[in-house]
Parts: C-alpha cells; structure tokens; sequence
C-alpha cells in the first residue's frame, strides 16, 4: 500500500459526485432478489453485470481487493464511505452475496496468483458471478461431512463426483467455490480440499429446487466425472477445512463484509411487500378487537426487541465483551422471533391469508406464504438446534455432545442406519 | 383414530384409504396443481359409492351409518382424507347433506340425491355463523313478498367453481336463514381463488339480488341459528378428523427421517433435544387423536356436550395440529420446505383446516361463551 | 380363598347399608389433605384413625387383603364396589395413600409372615399410619441413585445413616418403608436393600418442609446411626430393586390400587378452592373482553382435551392396544397442560391474584398461589423431561441416553463435579 | 444491563449492589416476612444517601444523575434490586421524586425534599392509567369550589401503610388529575393486602370524599395525561431492570446447579434437552437485558421512542421473565419450590413486577395503540 492512500473524506465526496452523476434510483430488483419469471430474472443479471462495469471503469470496483487484481487498493473505511453514499441508488446487487464474499474474499485470502489474476479482474468487471458450492443433501448441519469427492487420475487431473444442494441462483452463475472429499481414510475434518470450477460444463447438471411458496431461486448440482484441472486446486490437498473456516466466516460476514459492495442503510426486503399488522386487522375488521390489538402490540414488541438484541449483541462484540459464539443467542431468538411474527401475521389476516383474490388490492398471499415457510428463519444458515449447541456448549460452558465420528476414518463414520 | 373398530367402520376405513392411495397419491396432486376442480368427477362420484356423503343422511333419504353414528364412521373417512392429503369436497358436501338430510321439499330431495351418487356437488357459503359479532355477517336474506332475496359475499367457499348447489347462510331479522340456489342463478358471481393449498380449491361468491322461493329454504326463515350452529359442529368434526390424519401423516415421515438421517455419526433420533420435542409432538397427537373422536362421538349422537367437543377439538387441533406440522418443518431442514417433498401437503392441510368453519379462536370463544351462559344459569 | 365368597352385589347392598348408617357426609379435610393448622391436622389424623378402627370393627376393612391378616379375603370388584357406595361419605382419607398403597401393598407381597402378621392387621385397625422413605436430596429423578446405606454391625444389626425427603406428613406418621444402599461395590440396582422401621425413635429427626406457597405438608428425615434389627429387613439383602419397581409400580396404582379405600366418582380437590375463569374475568371487569374469552375457552378447552387424552391412554391400556409407557404421554401432556392453565388464570385475575385482601369474597390468592406453584404438576412422581425421556425411547423406540453410571461400581459413579 | 458502563455508573451500582449484600440478605428477608414494611426506616434513608431517589430529579431540586441519563443510572440501582430481591418502595418514591421534580409549590418541594433525604415515603395510587378504557378507572377526582374531591379505591400501591404522602391519579373533566395528599387525610382508608411477595408490601386504599387544596395538584386540572404517560414510562424502566436482575440472579443460579447437580452419572448440564432450554433461556435473558437498557437510555433522554420502548420492555420482559423463573423452577425440580430454597424470591420478583404499572397485555394493547395512531397518520 502506498502511503499516500486518499482520505476517506476525499473519496466519498468523489464517489457521492460520481454515484449521482451515474446511478439511477434503486429499483424493486435490487432490494429484493426477487424476480417474476426467468425472463425478468435473466434481464436482472445482465444488468447488474453491467452496473458492476460501470463501477469498474469508473474506478469504484473492488475498494478493498489490491490494485493489481483491478481493485481499488483502499481500506474497509473507503468502502463503508461507498456504501453509505450508495443508499437509494442502483447497485449490482446480484455480485455482492456469494460472488464478493465468502468467494472472491476466500479466492483472494488462498487463491494462487494465477488464479487471482484469472478471477479477481474478471469478478470485479462483471464477467463472473461466483457461487458456493457447499452444502449437501446428505449433509444438513453437519458441514464438514460431505460426501461430493474428487479423485486424482494418472494425469494429474480431479475427477468430480457428487452433488451439491441449495445453491442459490446457480443457473445462471458462472464459476462456484466447492469443497470436496479428497481423502475417506482420516477424519472427516482432514480428508477435504477446495477447487474452483465453471458451472457450465460436461458432467454437471443443474436443477432447480422449488420451494413450497413456488420460488425457485435455490438449485441442486449434480457431478459425474467431471475434469478439474489441478490448477484450479485452491491451498494444499486434504488442507480444505483451513480454508472452509475462513470460507464460512466470509459467508457469516455477508454483506456486512469489506469486500462488499451494497449499500448501508437501505430498507431490506425480501419477496413481495408484506402487509403491516395494522392494516391486516384492519382488513379483517378486527382492528378495534382487544385480542387483534394484543398481537399487534406483541408483533411490534418482537420486532424492536429483536433489533435491540442485534445492537447488543454486535454491540459486544465490538467492544470486546462478547465474542463470536454470542452471535448464536441473536440467531436462535431471530429464528424463533420470526416464526412467531409470521403466526401472528397469519392469525390477524384471517382466512384471507390462506385463499386470497389475487385481483384485489393489498392481497395477504405474503402472508400465508411466509407463514408456511416461518421455519425457513430457523433453518436457513444452520438450523437453530445447532445455535442452541453453540450456545449451551460455548457461551454457557456446558459439556459438549458426544460425538459419534471424533478421531473416526471418514469412511468409517455411520451415515445411515445399520443394514441387517 | 379410535383404537377400537366395528368390523364395518374398519371396513369403511381401509376401501377409503385403499382408494385414495390408488387414485390420487401425492406424485398426482403434486402435478395437478393447476387442475381448475383438483380432481376429476369419475373420483368424486366412486368416492361417493364408498359412501363419503351418506354417512349422516338418515336411512330414509337414502343413506345410513355403518355403526350407529354416522359422525364417527365419517371421521374415519375424514381422517384418511387428512392422511393422504386428498382432494374433493368431503367438509362442504357433508355438511349439505346433513342439513338436508329429513326436509322435504323437491328441491332438498334433488339435490340431496345428487350429493348421495356424487353426481352433484353442493356446498356451503356461510356469510353468517355463531361467532360472528352482529352486523359483521357478510350475507343478507330479506323477505320479498314469496320471494327471498340474497346479497353479499362470502369467501372462502370450497369447490364453489364445481359445484350445482349453494347452502347460503345469511342473516335475516330475528336470526340466521338458509336457502338453496342454484349455482347458476341469476346474481350469482363465483371467482376461483388462490389459495395456499395445493390440493383443494376455494371461490368466492357474490350475491347480488339473487332471488329464490320460499320453497327452496332450508329450516325456518330467521330460525337457522341452531341448525347452523350443528352443521358447525359436523364440519368441526370432520376437519378436525382430516388435521389428525394429516398430522399421522407429518409425524411418521418426521420420526422415519430422525432414524433415517444421520449427523456426526449419529441418527438425529439420538438427540436429546430432538428426542424430547418428539415426545411432546406425541403428546400433542394423542391428545388431539383423543378430542377428535370424543367430538365425533358426542355429535354423531347429538350430546349436550357435542357443541363443547366440537369446539375444542376445533381450536385445540387447530392450534396444535399446525404447531406439530410447522415442527416437523423444523425437524426436515430445508428440504421440508420444497416443493418435492411430501410434508407441505400435510402443512397446508393442517393449516387451512385451522381456518375453515371458525378459526381456533373463534370456537375459542364459542367455548367461553357456553361456559359463561352456564355459569349464568347456574 | 373359599367358593363361598359373598357376591359383589350382596356385598355391595350390605356396604350401602352400613355405610349410610355409620358414616356422616364427605368433610373438607377428607377431599383435600390441607389443613388450616398443625392442630386441626392433629384433629383430623385422629378422626381418621377412629373411621378406620369403625371400618375394621365393621368388617369392612382391607377388603383386599387376606383374612389371617384382618382383612375381608374379598376381590378387587368387592373393593371397588365399596369405594363406590362410599361417594359422597366421610373416610379415612389418609390412610389411602401412602399406608395402604404402596406401604400395605408392598409389606403384603414381599413382608416376612412374621412382619405381616405385626403390621398389617394394625394398619387396618388404624393404629399405624405409614409413609414411603424413598426420594433423597441428592437424588431427583435417579430413584436408583440413593446414597442413604446401611451396614451390618457385629450383632447382625444394621444401622442406618443418611436422610429421605419429600416424605408426605411425616411429622404424625408410625412407620415407614424405605430404600437403602447396602452394598456400594457392586452397580447401582444390584445394592440396596428394603427396611421397614418406626418414624419416632432415637436417631431420626424429621423436618417439616415449608413451600413457597406456605403449606409444610412434605417433610425430610435426617437418620444418624439408626439401629434396625435384621428382622426388619423385607427381601434378600441387596435384592431391594426388586422389591423396589414392585414398589413404585404400587405407587403409581395410588388411589386406584385395589388395596385402597378411597370413594370413586369423588370431586378432588387440594388447597383452598380456585374460582372458576369465569368468575375471575367478571371480578377484573373483563368478561366481556374477547381477549380475555379466548382465554376462557382456551383454558376449558385445554381441560376437556386432558380428561379425553387420559381416557384414551387408559382404555388402550385396558384393551390391550397400549402399554403402561403410554401413560408417560398422558403425563407430559398433564404437566404441561396444568402450567398453562394455571397461567391463564392467573392472567384473567390480574393483579388481584398477586395481592388480594384477604377479608373479600372470592379472594383469588389460590390462583396467585397456583401460578407460583404451577411447575409442581410437572415435577411431582417424576418430572416431565424424563416422562419425555420414556415417551422417546420406550413409545417411538428412540436410541436411550447414555447414562453415567451403567455396569459402574455404585462408589465409582461420578455423583458431583470433579474436584481439582 | 449495559456493557459499557461509566466508572461513576459502575462505583453508583457496584455501592448498592454491596449495600443490598449487607443489609438485606435472603436471610433476612426470609425471616422478615411478616415485618409490617419489609425494612427499617433506617435502610431506607442509607439507601437514599447512595442516591436510590434522587436520579431523576433535576439538580435545582436537590437531584442529580451520574451519567447525564437518570433514567439510565436508575436502571443499574433497579437491576441490583432485583438481583437482591431487595425490599423498599423504589419504583414508587422514583415516580413520586420525578412527578415532583420542577414543580413549584411548597407542598411539593416539601414532600421532594423528604424523599431526597430518604425521611420520607411517597407512593403512587393510579387509579386512571392510559391503558384503562374509559369510565374503567377507579379514582375520581372534582372541583368543588377552590377544593378538589376525591373518591375511590385503588390496589394495588406499594408501601401505602409506610407512605407520608400519596400522589393520587384519577380520572376529571377533560382528561386525568394528579394530586398531593398526605396520607393521613381524613377519608383516606389504607388497608395492608396480603401478597405473593415476600419482601415488598401492599395496601389498598380508599378515598370516601377527601378533599385536597388545588395547591396539591401536580400538573393542571383534567391535564395530567402525558405526564401520567411518562411516569409509566420510567416505572416500566424501572421494573424491567428489576426484573432482568432477578432473571439474572435465577439463571446464575440455575446453570451452576445445573454443572453441580449429577444424575444417572452425569451432570444435568451434559444433557442436551436441558441445554437447549438453557440456550432458549439465554436467549431471552439477553434479549431482556437490551430491551431493558435501550427503554432506560430513551426514557432518560426522553426521545420519541420512548413510550414505545419502554412498552415493549414491559411486555416483553413481562412475559418471558417469569417464563425463564418457572423454567428454571423446574430445572431444579422439588427443591425449587421450597421456602428454604432462594429460587422463589425471584420468582416473586418478577411475577409481581410483571403486573404493577400495567401487565403485559395493558402495554401490548398501548403499543398497538401507537402503531395504529401512527399509520392512521401516515
């Protein structure tokens, strides 16, 4: 780094002349991944590939990735100054989550050159969109007990077998960060190493998973023999769970990471627009009904407690006082919390939340559909029975489950019921 | 379910279960979501000869129990309607045809007879019932000279886009009033609606001036405040019948898959934590199993009790039925929310009986208010 | 047992009879153990002593248990005919439980002749009241776990020292049946041993324990070198599980055991009486809130799915279709019911129910007394998390806990945090 | 409680904390249960030297907070009364002490004076409160001439037979009324109640016609309905940080029997059905601490959050502090609902504070009320 870095003041007037001068205003589509149909989701991608090159030639891609990679070589200061002035504007929201981080985070921490200078460049012009590729369907909780492996051939090449599961947006991604078994004769934690691969190639299949509310953002990838080049090796073979640490710490991290580019302060949504309580009793006419009012009040409270909790929790955090397990109290009262605002959502709408006149205005179809998926807040990024562990286990200091596969050859571990 | 059958009613029981395994298993409904009715009529009418409608119309109109109490051999039926998430109008065309079930006037016969092959499907627009605060009923039923005049609109009504027959209830002065009219009558407008279940399709009807004679009520003009308040108590019945089925259905997929998968080397039925959330799901199932068929019982047989049962077989499945299901959500992980996997028939089943002929806490207060009129009177 | 036995029903027109001539109507202290004080207690001990003596002068006495011992020599459809025609009369209500069941229960089935012959027939004459020595400090729900032990002095005595707690009135009991270890070298169910012993002698020392609630029913039994005589012994020594399960299977028959006195078709009730929701709500000016009404219906309908569920674990125990484990469920349920309708009691009194004048009618301090105490319905006989336990793996045949202590010398079991 | 505190804030907390050790003991508190206040004058008066009234009270009037937020620093003395389950009319003498702070007359500097000192006790009767439908409240209050009449019961008010002073809330012409009266007035009726708790102490009383001067008002006639507002506030501040320290002191409690206890060879806290429950406990307990601390943090600052913070503290800690008491009763089992046995003073603790100054329901129904107000306006 050079000495003479630009101040963080200097550069957010810049960036704030520049953002205005050539953003538009944010739209439905980047506050939401959501999109109607393929088509509208296909236009979706194109575009944040070009806003993303916008950024880049504008020299606002990339603010802390090094120069050399066709970043911007700033601090994490500089790029919360972007941030910032981001709000209510237009940004390539389709790159910042998994493409900048925990992928290009994870490519620039253990990435050979090579790689690097293959990717980085290309991420940070809009060329690639990366994905992860860590979850399976035998796996759950259990992260570090895939079963997805690779075995080297005579030429030195990585042969893929295996599937992957809830990848979001795969099928119209282009490159993925995955982690396989290299090795079934250790445990489990050291037979594991990480490749990066092109999604569209011979051997892999993509589908699509279809959720009960009829999205279909989350795809299944399924691998038959195919050809990794040992190039595209990332770190050392059988080394991978070093770098799954790290991958999923960036993962963690999300949008809050400094490779991130996403703007601060922007109201989140997800889906279609949800009703407020208020105006779910009122269109059930129950809004002068002591019990409707009761749940609303208990809706609100949730809520504002929820943020406290966060505030307090990441408060914590950054004064020293707590540390990153505290953050599984936060994940296991959001989960539970969420569950009980979407019951509570659905008892106010009444039976117009389970069959609704599409036609007419101000519908509760977002309200009967997230309460059948009010779990999904208790599931999604590692279920809340896992959190409970962390919590009893790390923050409490109670003792540790037994295990049934510690110090355990991986091929030896029970993955399914004894047969006969 | 009881755990004792009658030959017969186990009789019953199983040509249904057999029936619906064969004609609509899951792989079918899952594929025939759109499907405008969500099933066809050649099921609908072989179902009725399995006996779906007869079972609370006396023997004189031509139906019959095969126990004694028409109510439990229905919630038989009910209970495996639940356990395969299966389609067709069983609630709605019951419910008519008790209602009609000893009236007399042609019309009442016709349709009743229609309902008893599964020719005809009819169905109830309940734009008044006995939870509802005066002046928040959504049908009205006035006088006009002979003639009876009905407005206003009610949803959601089951299979209304399929059926020939309306049971409207509405308010009148002096009390509830119901009436039969053609689905096609003049003034009658049915849109199809969305809905959050995959199986079963809802409409919603509009009534605007629609006339109908005097002949074509059912029970007395203004007086129907008891007769709905039964058909309540059958529907009650059935729907929580159909939850527990559905909720069998959830628990044994979920408990199979606690064996089944394995984590850190160990089956998640080996946890704890997760073992006991099972026990008290199980404590929920037999409770509601329990309610369920001591509601059945007590309005098969028309006990004082029967309206206390219905009502919290009603909030308590409800409730709880939905609780169970979301947690065998929970138990799944994210593939108990895709639309691959079996569980959400069972979810979306649990969930839209909970809302159908009274929500948990509408027969919440139906029960506060019976034990409130007791206390009064004692 | 001779052919001749009396028919139930002329045995039940003679109870009638006699019951309607010599017993006075059903007493408060009859249908609730409580007591406004030790005095009144003291007065209701000995009036149940006199109603037994009257019973056994009548011939009326231990209809279940063999004549050699001053019992009827009847069957248990004699014994239920009796409790019966005894609905609505005066009884000896504390000799129900614990003395005939599981004590009499016990001593009948496992008691030398020598002790039947000394006991039994005063028990039913009313001059000994008994109590089950079982649960210890330490011990919860690990009955098996008891530490209080007995060794043999050179006399063949054995002298006793350790404490038993949760005793029910204690305080005016004769004697008592109790668990102790006798051997510590050998697994957990294979060292103990069963004693019968009197309550009021040099080295016991009874204390009364009071609950937060007030009441002083339950008491602790501290024992410092108690000598009992080998002849006291009931079993083989070290055999005492044996006798144990037998025991608590007794325990758990209570007031249904044929070897109980004790009227069907009775009211319970314990404690001061609870005003009903109904009442509560019209006292807080509520009854017409629809909030407070969903809690009425809810707290009814809560109850009539507790009696149903009851009812159908008993029938499908009685038809053969379920299994004594079943029972765990309806306990579950029980103890988690009753917490939440003593909750919503106490929510429909409002603040009443914390603080009250005691001088007005309709006082609602037992529904505040319930709140604090509502947790004793999922602890009392055994607490829910291991009915849970038994739902899990004996009902759904879910893999058991690994225990601690299995094929462990008793000494070597770890009891306490390790030290050091 | 907040993790940051100022050294001032920690020495004001770290003084009372030792203070409450010393003097009032569980111990004591055991034996003391039929002490006619639940403490000596004595404590009281050393409780107000360590500044337990004077936070809220401006420095003209004699007051001073530490931080600049009194509301803040009362909240550590509040949460260390709870992790004591410590005796003494602290919400009381805080919303009299800041009812009083700024207000000019004799009377009212006279009674602020006595409750700066500790000499003097002043207790709250709220017998109309924002949460009360109209014509539910229970305290009237009238002009007549230059005079002001009262008439009413209201129950329960904390430390009523120990009070000096009483500020009376009722309902007016126009809106609610406060008033000074001393506690010896004629008409004024103060009978001791029997309770759940242990250490605190509650009357009910009555005012048959007691007249007052218009000089004891606080605040205008008919005009006192958002300064009645802000004293729920901050006695709703003031109970859920007393409630978060009694669920401190419960949880601390719990897990350490929980390590110490050992079953079937094990500790209880190896069992992964009781860490969990541990971890839902704990969830909620921090959860309480940051609902608790930010209504502290905007009642001190009065921002226009506060009303709603301090609701949903009230409501939510409400709620699940005495979930998280009853959890960890049964996690002990039957020593847990000994009197011997400590566990049960927080249980009191947080039962009770649960209801004074509005239950759970009252403060869920007052922030819909806000919510509603605030679309409708939107």
């Amino acid at each position: 780094m050079s000495d003479e870095i630009e101040s963080v003041e200097d550069f957010r007037t810049r960036a704030r002349a520049w953002i205005k001068a050539n953003l538009g205003p944010v739209q439905g589509w980047d506050l939401s991944q959501h999109c109607e149909d393929d088509d509208e989701e296909r236009e979706a991608v194109a575009r944040d590939r070009a806003l993303q090159r916008k950024l880049f030639d504008a020299g606002f891609a990339g603010i802390c990735f090094p120069k050399e990679y066709g970043g911007q070589g700033l601090t994490p200061d500089h790029n919360r100054a972007f941030n910032e002035e981001l709000a209510g504007h237009e940004y390539a929201s389709r790159f910042a989550v998994p493409t900048f981080s925990p992928c290009a985070s994870t490519l620039l921490e253990f990435g050979t050159a090579e790689q690097k200078a293959a990717h980085l460049p290309a991420i940070l012009k809009g060329d690639e969109v990366w994905v992860q590729l860590l979850s399976e369907p035998g796996g759950g909780s259990d992260v570090a007990g895939i079963t997805t492996g690779a075995v080297r051939n005579d030429k030195g090449d990585w042969i893929l077998n295996g599937s992957k599961v809830w990848t979001s947006r795969a099928w119209w991604a282009d490159w993925g960060l995955i982690l396989v078994r290299t090795n079934w004769d250790v445990p489990k934690h050291t037979g594991m190493s990480v490749f990066i691969m092109p999604l569209h190639q011979p051997g892999v299949e993509i589908h699509r998973i279809e959720r009960l509310n009829g999205e279909s953002e989350a795809c299944q990838e399924f691998f038959t023999d195919v050809r990794i080049p040992d190039s595209d090796r990332m770190g050392e073979v059988d080394a991978g769970w070093t770098i799954g640490q790290r991958w999923m710490y960036h993962e963690r991290l999300g949008h809050n990471s400094p490779y991130v580019c996403h703007p601060i302060g922007q109201r989140k949504a997800g889906g279609p627009a949800e009703p407020s309580t208020v105006a779910l009793a009122r269109r059930s006419g129950r809004i002068d009904d002591p019990a409707a009012r009761e749940l609303i009040g208990e809706h609100r409270a949730l809520g504002i407690v929820t943020q406290q909790l966060s505030h307090r929790i990441a408060s914590a955090a950054a004064s020293g006082k707590g540390n990153t397990d505290m953050s599984s109290i936060d994940r296991v009262f959001r989960g539970v919390a969420s569950a009980r605002r979407a019951t509570i959502a659905f008892e106010l709408a009444g039976a117009t939340a389970s069959v609704w006149d599409e036609d007419e205005e101000g519908a509760t179809e977002a309200v009967g559909m997230n309460f059948l998926m009010r779990q999904v807040g208790s599931i999604g990024g590692g279920t809340t029975e896992i959190s409970r562990n962390v919590v009893a286990e790390r923050v409490l200091g109670m003792p540790r489950e037994t295990s049934g596969d510690k110090g355990v050859a991986f091929r030896d571990i029970q993955r399914g019921p004894k047969r006969g | 379910m009881l755990h004792e059958l009658t030959s017969d009613q186990d009789m019953l029981r199983d040509t249904t279960a057999r029936f619906l395994s064969d004609r609509v298993p899951l792989s079918k409904m899952r594929k025939d979501r759109d499907h405008p009715a969500g099933f066809d009529p050649a099921y609908w009418t072989s179902g009725a000869e399995l006996g779906w409608t007869m079972l609370l119309v006396s023997e004189e109109d031509g139906g019959g129990s095969v126990s004694g109490n028409g109510a439990a051999d229905l919630a038989l039926i009910a209970y495996e309607f639940g356990k395969h998430a299966a389609p067709g109008p069983l609630v709605d065309c019951n419910v008519v045809a008790s209602a009609l079930s000893g009236q007399t006037g042609d019309l009442q016969s016709a349709v009743l007879q229609g309902l008893l092959s599964g020719a005809d499907i009819a169905t109830s627009c309940l734009g008044a019932a006995p939870w509802m605060q005066s002046g928040s009923e959504s049908i009205s039923i006035r006088r006009d000279g002979d003639d009876l005049v009905i407005d206003g609109t009610v949803l959601p009504v089951e299979s209304a886009a399929q059926a020939s027959y309306l049971l409207v209830t509405g308010m009148s002065e002096g009390g509830m009033t119901q009436v039969l009219v053609p689905a096609n009558a003049e003034g009658v407008t049915i849109k199809p609606l969305k809905a959050i279940d995959v199986t079963r399709r809802f409409g919603k009807v509009s009534f605007a001036g629609v006339r109908a004679p005097a002949s074509a009520l059912v029970g007395a003009f203004g007086g129907a405040d008891a007769e709905v308040a039964r058909q309540i108590q059958v529907a009650a019945v059935i729907l929580s019948a159909e939850s527990v089925g559905a909720m069998d259905a959830a628990f044994d997929m979920t408990v199979d898959w606690a064996f089944n998968r394995y984590t850190f080397g160990r089956a998640l039925a080996s946890y704890q934590a997760l073992k006991h959330r099972f026990a008290d799901m199980k404590s929920w199932l037999e409770a509601s199993h329990a309610i369920s068929d001591a509601a059945a019982e007590a309005v098969g047989k028309g006990d004082g009790s029967a309206a206390e049962l219905a009502s919290a077989a009603k909030s308590y499945i409800g409730v709880q039925g939905v609780e169970l299901a979301q947690d065998c959500v929970q138990m799944h992980g994210g593939i108990g929310v895709t639309y691959e996997h079996d569980l959400h028939f069972f979810l979306r089943r649990v969930t839209l009986d909970a809302l159908l002929y009274g929500t948990p806490a509408d027969h919440k207060r139906l029960i506060a208010a019976m034990q409130i009129n007791q206390e009064m009177a004692a």
